[in-house]
């Protein structure tokens, strides 16, 4: 009886365990529920053709275009600095932290980068505005006041701590017999750590890197406010952009009446945005599984 | 105890919530008022279904919104409430665009100077050979939509390389700290930084409105002679819950305070008569726009409409 | 003969816990030594200070001198990469990298900036080889290393150790998960070695000890208790301890 | 090969220093922006700031309905998301089987963790408020955040876990022990530092949202407080005021730093300071335990 | 003599790679049975399928049948965790739990729920004693585990496997790193267990296997070359690669 009574719960707590992993899939249902049915009275109005071929995007103007891809050059030009900034930074910092630091250290400096993850990014949209951008002016005369670069950078040092910090855990987890195994070969720390170490951890890793990437993508408050809110079809950093979350979020909290086209255009928008980076992601996956699996 | 529910436009939400607190005040927290920010659109749609009792609203209910709320069988009570003028404004540094006209305006904010009319030296003769940079709010602000309305002529009609900020301290940077700048925004804006601002006065060419250039200030805007750069601000009530007593007390206080409210905040108050035909309108139930339900009119008295929508 | 490594008074500890306990002696350059004595005696503990392994673990602490050609390798200053190059080990659990057996082997060498593919080639082989592995794994160089069995994992770890031709090479019990035929390879390969190693084994087994090694050290509770030659250690003991240890009755 | 040792040898120690200042640069980010913060907002922290509703005046005006409701709205974030998000990563990591399903699952998790929040605020919409007609209250709220949350929990978990080296399950398993109990005596312990650290991430990140809750609906002006989770009467605590309007910290900064008076600039400076407080505590006990967790174990 | 195990046609594959071929014997309860062969001769991967060890690798597929007491191990539907309860496991490297020792050896009464302290601290003990580690740790229980050195870490996993008190225990390579007096009391305890339990041992020691089993089954290349007593298959074998192999330099 006892046994059977065990059982009945072992099977009642999988049935828990995968109705959350479910959730995931319920979730995105939902995001496409709530999508989907403006989205599709969009594209009635507005050719796929042209929402993927135009090379403007103006529907809030007396003369409308309905180009999607400026939209997606500024998104993709802002993630792309921050990860030239958290990347190389947040997996410096981790190796670091991991493998050269003192307990102490680590302890201390790990939270303490923490918290760059909980400032609000409304903080940041200023910080890039009235901090950033002014210093790269000194640098950089020609940069606009608005530009990419500056949100993009704040974006990457908000980002640091989710790559490092997972990817600090990575590497922590490492077994320490491989650190010996390869100390005792004669390896510098550095070696030990970028040999070793590192794609032992690599899993982890990569995952802390997804998790950075997406959230360059999803982020909103910085690209607002410091960015300039100009969708143009440009890959130069200097100049003012639009991203598609910036463009979502502008339209959804200003003076667009519901229900008009206009406003439609966010419903596209969102779900162009779904549909590219989950076809990155399967990319990724698909990548991963290729390249990484055998040596887990 | 009840709850008076009132959303939109964030340009209007300081008025409204210098009134709400006074009104708590006044009816010891008997009387609940909570306001929400979802914009002018985003407001519409929650009053539109019936959701809230009041929509706060930087520009007259557009077409889209009016079919909304009949669908939602939602009667509305129109009340201006405030004026905005919006200031035009450039660097201090700026020791020549002493004052502008319309047309110049127009020139530079159309479509067709997109790309083309890129200098100082392009509006008017005489000014420096430089490259001229615009700051204003969001195309997707009423502030933009009204001063495209204004100056161009439609709405939305507007070149789009210009820097937008949905938050007009920033634009009051960008503006501060570049000498070739020109933009745009709430006369509030330009009342708070006028250290860091040079205000450029406009001349409409009717001498009905004040005989030449006309600074944005709060006396002109109220004297109505700041043209066509002022817009007033409204509040929507919905019919039925106008009927609610604590609703009713609620909008009564509003009328009452508004003019004093609104200077407070930052807006000019309307002109002293036109709070007594607001507030017969509020009594009478006058239901619909004064604007026909078809958005922003450029140039409009508000008494004078008032006095035709009774 | 030379001597490689001087042991002076040397006291262990982790934290309170006294491992090491007054160890004095010393190994000579090119022979095989033998660290034998009963499980939790010490053996791992000391044949890691040799190259400062237990460095790595916080609440170690070592007092005395250990003295490899002449210098000592707890001096402050000590380049700890460069004495850790000299003196290769093969450690007690098996600890391969979760990468490719070739790339296991080629470690070493790539670490010290070889990269010219065919002599990887010819040192991964002939270290394979050595260590009785190449013929099972010739054919799978790329597959994971984490997918080979216990002992080929130890073979692995050994082939790894050897590749880099270090100076001295510590053994912690290197043939544990062996098979007989497998572990007499690795005997062959100690006898093989010693003509340009020194080479130091941590053993269990009492006829290993007596049929690889040269000299043999004897540990109990943390003390040395006896270190000889391992004819002298095996046929006339000259404490109690290490009869009655030698002649259990497993020999 | 002397010479190259020597140059690897040079690199560790470059690497060493240069790595420090890396790791310092985001801490000198971090002290320029406290620094700026603090020195705008400090001055107006008080009693009366933490305790005062919203006004006009800046100087008058507080944070308090805003603060409850950040408390408020977190607390129901976190105890959805970090059980939840754990249970999912357990499920896929320990239990699912590789299938096509849980793949799904898994590039499904990545993509939604680059989800713009404001969607997820439409999600909330559409979902809590409207579908499971929760209205435009904290419960609403928390569960909007609680989405946005998850996919970095579960990630973080799923790391975590598979760190936790599989002779341990072996070991366990060979007990006879169940899954179950492998994973909750086992495995989940030993992976509590990490999966610690994305909690603190996601949750970092969930306080500070602002636009998925101004779109469920989160007020601005809200001058009253959420009924008391503690009442007088028997069982002392209530859950009514889950389904009561609120406001929270980020949509209070956000208002104040786009009003004209200067004043309002400044009191979103000390709402700052406030928020960031709030998440340095709350960040704290998971820092705590993690430390604590993480000391016990190495493999 | 009642049969334990019957292991009919077993073939065993990683992904590509047979590693068990056409295995068929079968294994009295009550009885030692050593399994020898070459190192990667796919003596673990045997063992580890007795108890389903090997369904956590996923390449790892099974084919035939295994039966323990009459009903295939295998069979849809059986309850694995009761099949491990019953089959307890030892495994080649020493997995102790990141917990104090005495956890790790309370861990397996404790999921099957007993909670009695002075019960718990009696099987600690008794079990302890017999896995030869009581005098090691006697003073140390609350430490962690993981700081035990490699042969009592050992013993800390017989220690734990036998706590349970399972039906059949499964030792791999048990004793490969523990001194000669260490090895004799675990063999001792192998000559106890079967008293009670049926015992499965692979060793890479032939002694051993002669000393302590009643049947040796002998592996090469994933193949059972010869499955007998252990007089006979150490005496008499019937085929030449048995006799070869046991009869190596090595004994
Ligand atoms: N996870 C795995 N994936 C692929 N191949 C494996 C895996 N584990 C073992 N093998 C291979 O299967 C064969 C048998 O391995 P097994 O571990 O059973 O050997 P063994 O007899 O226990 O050897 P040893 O005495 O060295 O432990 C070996 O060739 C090994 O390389
Ligand atoms: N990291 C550690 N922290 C604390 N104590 C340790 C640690 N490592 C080993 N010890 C203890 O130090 C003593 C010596 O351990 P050591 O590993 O040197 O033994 P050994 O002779 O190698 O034994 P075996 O033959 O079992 O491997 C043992 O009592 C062990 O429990
Ligand atoms: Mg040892
Ligand atoms: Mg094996």
């Amino acid at each position: 009886m006892h046994k059977g009574f065990q059982r009945g719960k072992e099977r009642v707590i999988e049935g828990a365990l995968f109705l959350c992993a479910l959730l995931s899939i319920f979730t995105t249902v939902g995001i496409i529920a709530v999508l989907i049915f403006e989205t599709a009275d969009f594209f009635g109005e507005v050719s796929i053709f042209e929402f993927l071929t135009d090379t403007e995007w103006t529907p809030l103007f007396a003369n409308k275009h309905f180009g999607i891809m400026p939209l997606f050059a500024g998104t993709f030009l802002t993630t792309f600095i921050a990860m030239l900034v958290a990347l190389p930074v947040g997996l410096v910092s981790a190796i670091y932290l991991s493998e050269y630091a003192t307990p102490r250290v680590r302890n201390v400096i790990k939270p303490m980068l923490e918290v760059l993850a909980g400032i609000p990014t409304v903080v940041y949209g200023f910080f890039a505005l009235l901090f950033v951008t002014p210093l790269l002016q000194s640098l950089i005369p020609s940069l606009s006041g608005f530009n990419a670069l500056s949100p993009g950078i704040v974006m990457g040092i908000m980002i640091i701590p989710i790559i490092s910090s997972l990817s600090e855990d990575a590497m922590h987890s490492v077994p320490m017999s491989l650190r010996e195994g390869a100390l005792a070969l004669g390896s510098t720390k550095l070696q030990t750590s970028i040999k070793v170490i590192f794609p032992a951890a690599l899993s982890g890793i990569s995952a802390s890197c997804i998790i950075g990437i997406s959230r360059a993508v999803g982020e909103t408050m910085i690209v607002a406010i410091a960015a300039g809110l100009q969708p143009r079809l440009t890959l130069n950093p200097l100049v003012p952009i639009e991203t598609v979350t910036a463009y979502i979020v502008q339209v959804s909290l200003g003076d667009t009446p519901w229900g008009t086209i206009e406003y439609k255009t966010i419903f596209a928008v969102g779900m162009s945005l779904f549909v590219v980076t989950f076809m990155l992601n399967l990319v990724s996956f698909w990548l991963k599984k290729r390249f990484w699996q055998a040596y887990e | 105890r009840s709850i008076i529910k009132i959303d939109g436009s964030s340009t209007v939400y300081p008025v409204t919530e210098a009134v709400a607190e006074e009104f708590q005040a006044e009816t010891k927290g008997k009387i609940r008022v909570t306001i929400g920010v979802s914009g002018t659109g985003g407001g519409f749609k929650k009053f539109c279904t019936g959701e809230t009792d009041i929509s706060n609203a930087s520009r007259p209910i557009k077409p889209s919104e009016v079919t909304r709320c009949k669908e939602g069988k939602v009667e509305y009570i129109e009340l201006p409430i405030s004026y905005d003028g919006l200031a035009v404004v450039v660097n201090p540094a700026n020791d020549w665009a002493a004052h502008m006209t319309t047309g110049e305006l127009k020139k530079l904010w159309e479509p067709a100077a997109q790309g083309t009319v890129k200098k100082w030296s392009q509006v008017r003769d005489g000014w420096p050979d430089k490259e001229i940079h615009l700051f204003a709010p969001g195309v997707d602000s009423g502030t933009f939509d009204y001063f495209t309305e204004a100056i161009v002529g439609k709405s939305g009609a507007s070149r789009g390389d210009y820097t937008a900020s949905e938050d007009d301290n920033v634009l009051v940077q960008g503006i501060s700290t570049d000498k070739y700048a020109l933009g745009f925004f709430g006369v509030a804006y330009y009342e708070y930084n006028k250290d860091k601002l040079k205000i450029v006065p406009i001349d409409d060419g009717n001498d009905a409105n004040g005989k030449g250039p006309v600074p944005a200030s709060y006396d002109n805007v109220l004297r109505g002679t700041y043209q066509p750069l002022s817009r007033p601000l409204f509040i929507y009530v919905s019919k039925k819950s106008s009927e609610k007593p604590e609703v009713k007390q609620f909008i009564e206080f509003y009328i009452e305070n508004a003019a004093f409210l609104s200077k407070d905040v930052g807006y000019v108050s309307l002109p002293e008569e036109a709070y007594g035909l607001i507030s017969k309108r509020f009594e009478k139930g006058v239901t619909g726009s004064l604007f026909g339900g078809k958005g922003s009119q450029v140039g409009v008295k508000i008494d004078e409409l008032l006095k035709k929508g009774l | 003969m030379k001597t490689a490594f001087k042991i002076k008074d040397v006291n262990g500890y982790y934290g309170e816990s006294h491992a090491l306990k007054d160890v004095n002696f010393e190994i000579g350059a090119k022979t095989v030594t033998a660290i034998i004595g009963p499980s939790g005696c010490g053996k791992s503990t000391f044949i890691r200070c040799l190259n400062r392994m237990n460095d790595l673990v916080p609440s170690f602490r070592l007092t005395g001198e250990m003295l490899h050609n002449g210098t000592d390798i707890y001096q402050k200053g000590r380049d700890i990469i460069e004495i850790r190059r000299k003196i290769g080990m093969v450690f007690q659990k098996p600890n391969p990298f979760p990468k490719s057996i070739y790339e296991n082997v080629a470690y070493g060498l790539r670490i010290h900036g070889i990269k010219n593919k065919s002599t990887l080639d010819d040192v991964v082989e002939k270290s394979l080889k050595k260590a009785a592995l190449w013929k099972d794994v010739k054919d799978r160089l790329k597959e994971s290393a984490l997918m080979l069995s216990g002992g080929q994992q130890q073979r692995l770890c050994i082939a790894r150790a050897i590749a880099t031709e270090p100076e001295v090479i510590l053994f912690d019990e290197p043939c544990s998960a062996l098979d007989p035929i497998s572990t007499s390879k690795i005997e062959d390969l100690f006898s093989e070695l010693k003509n340009e190693y020194t080479v130091i084994i941590v053993t269990h087994s009492m006829q290993q000890a007596a049929r690889v090694s040269d000299f043999t050290g004897f540990f109990m509770m943390g003390e040395l208790i006896e270190f000889d030659e391992t004819k002298k250690i095996f046929t006339t003991p000259s404490n109690k301890l290490t009869e009655d240890y030698i002649t259990g009755r497993f020999g | 090969m002397a010479n190259k040792t020597n140059i690897n040898v040079l690199w560790d120690k470059i690497f060493k220093v240069s790595g420090l200042i890396v790791t310092l640069l985001g801490l000198v980010v971090l002290a320029v922006l406290l620094i700026d913060i603090f020195s705008e907002g400090f001055s107006r922290l008080s009693w009366d700031f933490i305790t005062h509703y919203p006004s006009r005046h800046p100087e008058r005006a507080g944070i308090l309905s805003s603060l409850v409701g950040t408390i408020w709205v977190m607390a129901i974030t976190a105890a959805l998301a970090i059980p939840i998000g754990v249970m999912a990563a357990i499920y896929l990591e320990e239990y699912a089987k590789k299938s096509w399903l849980t793949n799904l699952i898994e590039i499904n998790i990545a993509n939604l963790a680059g989800v713009p929040s404001v969607i997820y605020g439409l999600l909330g919409l559409g979902v809590f408020v409207n579908f499971l007609a929760l209205e435009r209250s904290i419960i609403a709220g928390g569960a909007t955040l609680a989405l946005l949350a998850l996919p970095i929990i579960i990630m973080s978990t799923r790391e975590a876990l598979r760190a936790v080296p599989p002779s341990i399950r072996e070991a366990s398993l060979a007990l006879g022990a169940s899954r179950w109990q492998t994973v909750s005596t086992m495995v989940l312990p030993a992976a509590i530092p990490g999966i610690l650290t994305g909690v603190i991430l996601s949750l970092s990140r969930a306080i500070g949202e602002t636009a998925p809750l101004i779109v469920v609906g989160a007020l601005t002006y809200i001058p009253f407080l959420p009924e008391s989770p503690i009442t007088g009467e028997f069982p002392f605590i209530s859950l009514a005021g889950l389904k009561d309007p609120f406001s929270v910290l980020p949509i209070q900064i956000f208002n104040w730093v786009s009003r004209p008076q200067h004043g309002f600039i400044v009191n979103a400076a000390a709402a700052i300071i406030v928020l960031l407080t709030i998440t340095f505590m709350m960040n704290a006990v998971a820092v705590w335990l993690r430390h604590k967790y993480q000391k016990k174990i190495r493999w």
